[in-house]
């Protein structure tokens, strides 16, 4: 019996072996699902299958191979981390391109070189500058996701508040309509994620606070971050923001949404179709989105964080990766993504009529993407620099530290961080 | 010797009040431990077929009309996941039965032999499981690409195994211990080899440990996460990987699918259980402090 | 007992091999690891103990090695009383015993991260069932996850809930492997219940109960989805337990050195919580078993 | 002084019925011992008084008062296991001591019970030592102990010889005799060797498939078997049963063998009643027939001797005898030859008549 089913285990692990060899002119590609989504249109009834024609054309089978965020960074580095990987190609997440990770990075200069890429200038120029490292360009941007205001008309209808046009408007419409229900729900003003750096520097930059600027000089300790954290300190304080804001993550800022139980939301404008959802919202299509306002009548501000394609230097087919990456960034393919649902980082997509008719938001996203500029700059120690920002942004919401405290604390450890990396 | 006292009759009217008393705390102990266990996974399971815009409502509605269309979503929009399930499957098999023997083979060892190096090595058993594994993958994984092995069902086989190998040969000593060291004798008489000893004498009598050995790796590698997402990309993907996608930071997550998805991959671990049970009831006859 | 002989080797060889290929080789090759500074793609820079004293002077580190102490203690601790508590209870019958056990053993059949997501949506503090029902009780806003010591609370809570089914497990049949004829003995000497209970069934038990405990003590030191999903260490990094320290520190931002050393100084704090177990589990096998 | 009733005692598992209506009494400091084959009951009905297993039907009286409901403890009875059950995490001392030590009696005057009971058992040397460091015929006294420390209304003992060896079964026979002849303790006894009961009853109950098959003193059952499973299960060697047709030439009853030999017996001797045209089965115990005549032994069977089993001063003499084998003990002086012819008296007052169909004795 023992040895029977010690055989059938050999057994197993022989055929299990045996599958793991790969077809030629198979090309891997590591992404989020929304890529994936972005470039084949996935289940979508309007499916365009970008990614699946050029594969025909070109006798090519397309590995996807779909992982959540973090995984797909760890993964992707301990692919490039070996002598050869089987990962052709990347999609990457904009903080993520630091230098060490750039110099595993085929450098893409020379492809393009020889082979340009239609219109590359069309490209959001911030999105373009920031996948240069050490003056190699390693990464073709894909897809932004620009940081709005998202917020509920009906709510704003019955509590009988207008239409915020600037930042300190929105502040007092959201106090204005932060009240608790009869059966004891509680309608907070302002939602927001504050597990993450990328929605409070949203806020903060409203005030025109800046953490690390692009050129990497710290400027956390200034007054209108003072004025910035104080603000979010005393919305926390009032109740306007969620009682847990400091645990409230993506899902539960769409479910608040969804249920009426936020009025403002701070969001990247593609979650508008989520937030809109007839299946899942109580308020299909009346969650409106706009440019996140700030004093400054007419000026938007607006933190992106964006998505590229990157070729892993150790991968074994360069050039039909590169391919794909030309076809992708295409004028034309950049609209049908964006049909797809993807967020185009060529401005130009939003005047496309096809464009237009799909996207209710398209015309205020136009607006953040031309304002939009990167939460942090891609440095060595940037992931760090934003654990460094969650810690001093999270004591001086609670109240665990005084607004001053906490930007003057960020500006000393985020200094010494940036000196670190040098 | 001294005169017995006299048999005194208990009050049995108290005592029927009190074996009442005891049944009724019985049996909300019980009520409370299927509570306890049960309400968070009922909730999931009801709220897979609730509308989406119901799952979160709150107070929630008890009586609603069921709807399937996240399990529908599951076989048609997430259509990895049924595939992923028989990879699942193949895995947690293959952990589990190389698990158990591994440990039959050494729990036997450690019960009936003694020395100094295996008391030793029992701490060593432990103590290798202390690093967390997060951290052991790091040098696997080039180990791993460099044989071939990426993305196969026997890493993760492999893997899992291992990973279960010291708890369960630390259970399966404690089960053979119990089983008189007379019954081993008997079978050498008899003329049988050690390892017909073990197949034909311990084994059948340490079915409950082996019964819980194999809930404990089937269970692990079932729902395993971490090793699956750095090990596997396509062939040998399991089932967690694609709950994970569901769980999606992009886009946020697709609750009732969740839900669906995860109603779906209890049924054969529950099933699992109850087979098991039987073993682990079954329990050694009585008979073995002679040893 | 018998002395090893080359079949008992020749028995023993499948366990420890797989464990020293898999585990005990690459845990050598992360010391060295530990004493160099390294990250993805890069060469290696021997450092010496310098990634020790950069975790070792962390106050981040401290922190989480306090958080982790007293949720691991009171996390093993009760888990261990409430599973001898229910296997007693079912030592004692149950009805329907195939259903009662699969319901026991679900929450230990779920991934610990979907366990955790759910236990999260029922004490959400907006909208989870289980908050807004404290709330409607009048026991106020039920804010954990601003709170360090709620939010930990709530981390053992889910972490007893989800690994209770293991601890009962390995004790319940522990105990149904005590011969029946002791239980009828020690009736015969007028034992009661509760005398029963704490002098046969317990002290035979304790096997069962040193495994439990001892491998208890080295999943639960590991403890990181309960936090991680929970609060992910925050507020402010105020309930980062060492497994998540060592995930922020060391692999968000690539640096395995600084992440094998914590790796590394967490083998020392669980042989050091859990010594008096191996210690004595360790006993046991010099002194043969009962 | 009767100190307990079995009265109709009945055990059922589901609905299969294993003791079936079984009433007897114990005598106050009597030994009484519970003898079959495996399987006829005789555990289930110590267990039954001893309040481990539930009493399906029929009523447990001790001193007159009914004890059902009461658990062991509450019925005060002490008892031995057959695989001793002895504690494994505790010391000798301890399992001695335990059921004192469950009762409150203070440690000193415990530890003084305990040792007075050891010393008797001769194992005051062993006090410290844990189960599993003891020899059987160690552990079996401890056994012993554990039932003797307390002052039980009734010793319960299951089959506690049957893991011994001969030499150390027999030792402790002896040992368990001289117990009760000092404690005179009400003692129930289980066991399915017929040697044991017969050395150690005052009073023996043979069971067989839950009922009681004859209840007696050890002469009433050798002596006058009620039916012929006790007539074989008790004595060894085994009675000589042969079937025969009883009838009369001569004036004097005559036996035929199947064979056709004829066993005259002497005149004047009154058969009892006979069944089924004198088809009956004869029984005469090995030990009771002479290959000597003496006064008294007035009937004789002729065969030849077949086979011969030597146990020292004794011989096993087995003969056949006109279709019927029969097995004599005899003083050994070397007078038998195998294939000789063997004439054997007996004392037909010795005889034993069975009904062939009813197989109950024919008085």
């Amino acid at each position: 019996m023992l040895r029977k089913i010690l055989a059938t285990a050999v057994l197993l692990a022989a055929t299990a072996g045996s599958v793991s060899a790969q077809e030629p002119r198979t090309l891997t590609i590591i992404s989020h699902n929304v890529h994936k989504t972005a470039a084949t249109g996935g289940d979508l009834a309007t499916a365009q299958n970008i990614a699946g024609e050029w594969a025909e054309r070109n006798n090519v089978t397309l590995n996807w191979v779909t992982l959540d965020i973090g995984p797909l960074h760890d993964r992707l580095l301990r692919e490039m981390s070996l002598g050869e990987t089987s990962v052709d190609l990347a999609a990457v997440l904009n903080t993520r391109i630091v230098p060490s990770v750039a110099s595993l990075l085929e450098p893409l200069d020379p492809h393009m070189q020889a082979n340009p890429i239609e219109d590359f200038d069309g490209i959001a120029e911030g999105l373009r500058n920031a996948t240069v490292i050490d003056g190699k360009r390693v990464a073709v941007p894909y897809r932004h996701a620009t940081n709005a205001l998202h917020f509920n008309k009906t709510l704003l209808a019955e509590r009988g508040v207008a239409v915020p046009a600037t930042l300190n408007e929105m502040l007092a419409a959201a106090r204005a309509a932060t009240y608790t229900r009869d059966d004891g729900t509680r309608v907070y003003g302002l939602v927001t994620t504050l597990d993450t750096h990328v929605t409070a520097l949203q806020f903060l930059s409203a005030f025109g606070a800046v953490y690390i600027d692009a050129d990497l000089n710290v400027r956390a300790n200034s007054p209108e971050m003072v004025a910035g954290l104080t603000e979010l300190a005393n919305l926390y304080k009032e109740g306007v923001l969620p009682s847990n804001v400091t645990a409230l993550g993506l899902d539960e800022l769409i479910a608040t949404m969804r249920e009426g139980r936020g009025v403002f939301a701070i969001n990247p404008f593609s979650r508008y179709t989520a937030l809109n959802d007839p299946a899942a919202s109580l308020y299909p299509g009346q969650i409106d989105v706009m440019p996140f306002p700030t004093n400054e009548p007419g000026k938007a501000s607006a933190n992106t964080e964006f998505w590229s394609w990157a070729i892993p230097a150790n991968s074994k087919q360069k050039d039909l990766a590169y391919d794909l990456i030309r076809e992708l960034s295409g004028k034309d393919a950049t609209v049908r993504a964006a049909l797809n649902g993807n967020g185009p980082v060529r401005p130009a997509a939003y005047d496309d009529p096809r464009i237009i008719e799909k996207l209710p938001y398209a015309a205020a996203e136009a607006i953040g993407l031309r304002d939009a500029s990167v939460a942090v700059p891609a440095f060595a120690g940037a992931v760090e620099a934003t654990t460094i920002f969650i810690e001093e942004m999270q004591a001086a919401v609670l109240g665990l530290k005084t607004p001053e405290d906490a930007a003057a604390a960020l500006q000393t450890r985020a200094e010494e961080l940036v000196a670190k990396s040098k | 010797m001294t005169e017995a006292t006299p048999i005194v009759l208990p009050n049995m009217a108290a005592r029927r009040v009190a074996g009442i008393a005891r049944a009724i705390v019985r049996t909300a102990l019980f009520a409370l431990i299927i509570v306890w266990s049960a309400f968070p996974i009922l909730y999931i399971v009801v709220s897979s077929f609730k509308q989406q815009k119901e799952i979160f409502k709150y107070p929630p509605d008890i009586i609603f009309t069921p709807t399937f269309e996240h399990y529908a979503a599951l076989a048609t929009k997430w259509t990895g996941f049924f595939p992923t399930m028989g990879n699942s499957l193949i895995v947690a098999v293959g952990a589990t039965i190389l698990a158990c023997v591994a440990s039959i083979l050494s729990g036997f060892v450690y019960s009936r032999y003694a020395n100094r190096f295996l008391a030793g090595s029992v701490l060593y058993l432990i103590a290798i499981r202390l690093l967390p594994p997060i951290v052991v993958t790091l040098p696997l994984f080039p180990v791993v690409d460099a044989l071939k092995l990426s993305d196969t069902h026997l890493v993760l086989i492999i893997l899992y195994a291992t990973f279960w190998v010291s708890l369960c040969t630390m259970i399966m000593k404690t089960f053979i211990d119990k089983i008189p060291r007379t019954l081993d004798e008997a079978a050498v008489v008899d003329g049988a080899t050690t390892m017909q000893t073990l197949v034909r004498v311990i084994m059948p009598l340490a079915l409950q440990g082996i019964a819980a050995c194999a809930i404990f790796v089937f269970v692990f590698a079932w729902n395993e996460y971490l090793f699956a997402l750095i090990f596997t990309t396509q062939h040998a993907k399991t089932a967690p990987l694609i709950i994970s996608e569901v769980m999606d930071a992009v886009s946020g997550t697709n609750w009732g699918v969740l839900f669906a998805g995860v109603t779906v991959q209890l049924l054969p671990v529950t099933l699992l259980v109850m087979l098991a049970q039987r073993f682990l009831i079954a329990g050694l006859t009585a008979g073995s402090v002679k040893g | 007992m018998r002395r090893l002989n080359p079949a008992a080797i020749l028995m023993l060889a499948p366990t420890h091999l797989l464990l020293f290929l898999v585990i005990a080789l690459p845990s050598i090759y992360v010391f060295w690891l530990s004493l160099n500074e390294s990250t993805y793609g890069s060469d290696l820079t021997f450092v010496g103990f310098n990634n020790y004293v950069t975790v070792l002077t962390s106050p981040y580190f401290w922190r989480a090695a306090l958080n982790t102490l007293i949720v691991v203690n009171a996390v093993v601790y009760i888990e261990l009383l409430i599973a001898i508590g229910m296997a007693a209870l079912f030592l004692g019958g149950v009805r329907y015993p195939k259903i009662m056990f699969a319901i026991v053993l679900m929450p230990y059949a779920i991934s610990e991260v979907v366990g955790v997501l759910v236990w999260k949506i029922m004490l959400n503090t907006g909208s989870g069932v289980l908050a807004r029902t404290i709330e409607a009780l009048g026991f106020g806003m039920f804010n954990w996850s601003v709170s360090p010591p709620l939010a930990l609370s709530v981390v053992t809570l889910i972490s007893i809930w989800h690994h209770l089914p293991f601890t009962f497990l390995l004790i319940y049949a522990g105990m149904l492997a005590i011969p029946k004829s002791l239980y009828e003995a020690s009736r015969i000497d007028g034992a009661s219940r509760w005398q029963e209970f704490w002098r046969i069934t317990l002290p035979l038990t304790v096997p069962a109960i040193l495994i439990s405990l001892i491998f208890r003590f080295v999943f639960a030191f590991r403890l990181f989805s309960e936090v991680w999903l929970l609060t992910a260490g925050g507020p402010a990094r105020l309930t980062e337990v060492l497994a998540v320290y060592l995930y922020q520190s060391g692999f968000k931002y690539g640096e395995f050195g600084t992440a094998s050393a914590t790796g590394w100084l967490m083998v020392l704090g669980s042989l050091g919580v859990a010594s008096v177990y191996l210690w004595a589990m360790h006993r046991r096998m010099v002194s043969g078993n009962d | 002084m009767v100190a307990i009733n079995i009265d109709r005692f009945v055990k059922r598992y589901g609905s299969v019925e294993v003791v079936h209506d079984i009433s007897f009494d114990i005598k106050e400091g009597e030994f009484l011992v519970l003898v079959g084959p495996s399987g006829c009951g005789k555990s289930t009905i110590l267990r039954m008084v001893a309040g481990l297993e539930e009493i399906s039907g029929g009523e447990l009286r001790m001193q007159g008062t009914r004890v059902n409901e009461l658990s062991p403890k509450e019925r005060q009875v002490a008892m031995v296991f057959q695989d001793y059950a002895l504690y494994p995490h505790m010391s000798v001392e301890q399992n001695i001591g335990f059921s004192l030590e469950l009762a409150r009696v203070p440690r000193t005057e415990r530890q003084e019970q305990v040792k007075r009971v050891a010393d008797i058992l001769q194992i005051g040397h062993l006090l410290h030592r844990r189960p599993r460091e003891l020899s059987g015929g160690q552990r079996q006294r401890v056994a012993i102990g554990r039932a003797m420390v307390r002052k039980p209304h009734l010793f319960l003992f299951d089959e506690p010889l049957s893991n011994l060896d001969a030499k150390l079964r027999a030792e402790m026979r002896g040992q368990i005799k001289r117990l009760h002849q000092s404690l005179k303790t009400t003692s129930m006894y289980v066991t399915h060797d017929q040697l044991e009961a017969m050395t150690l009853a005052d009073r023996i109950i043979c069971l067989l498939d839950g009922h009681i098959a004859q209840m007696g003193t050890p002469h009433d059952l050798f002596d006058r078997p009620a039916n012929v499973f006790v007539a074989e299960f008790i004595g060894s060697p085994t009675m000589n049963i042969v079937p025969v047709t009883a009838g009369a030439a001569g004036g004097r009853p005559v036996l035929t063998l199947a064979g056709g030999g004829q066993v005259g017996l002497p005149a004047g001797m009154v058969l009892p009643a006979l069944t089924n045209g004198g088809n009956v089965l004869a029984g005469i115990r090995p030990e009771h027939l002479s290959d000597t005549p003496t006064p008294g032994t007035t009937a004789h069977i002729e065969g030849v001797i077949e086979m011969l089993e030597p146990l020292g001063s004794d011989i096993l003499v087995t003969m056949q005898a006109g279709g019927a084998t029969l097995t004599a003990r005899c003083t050994d002086k070397g007078q038998f030859q195998p294939g000789q012819p063997l004439t054997l008296h007996f004392d037909p007052a010795r005889l034993h008549l069975f009904d062939s169909k009813t197989q109950m004795r024919l008085t």
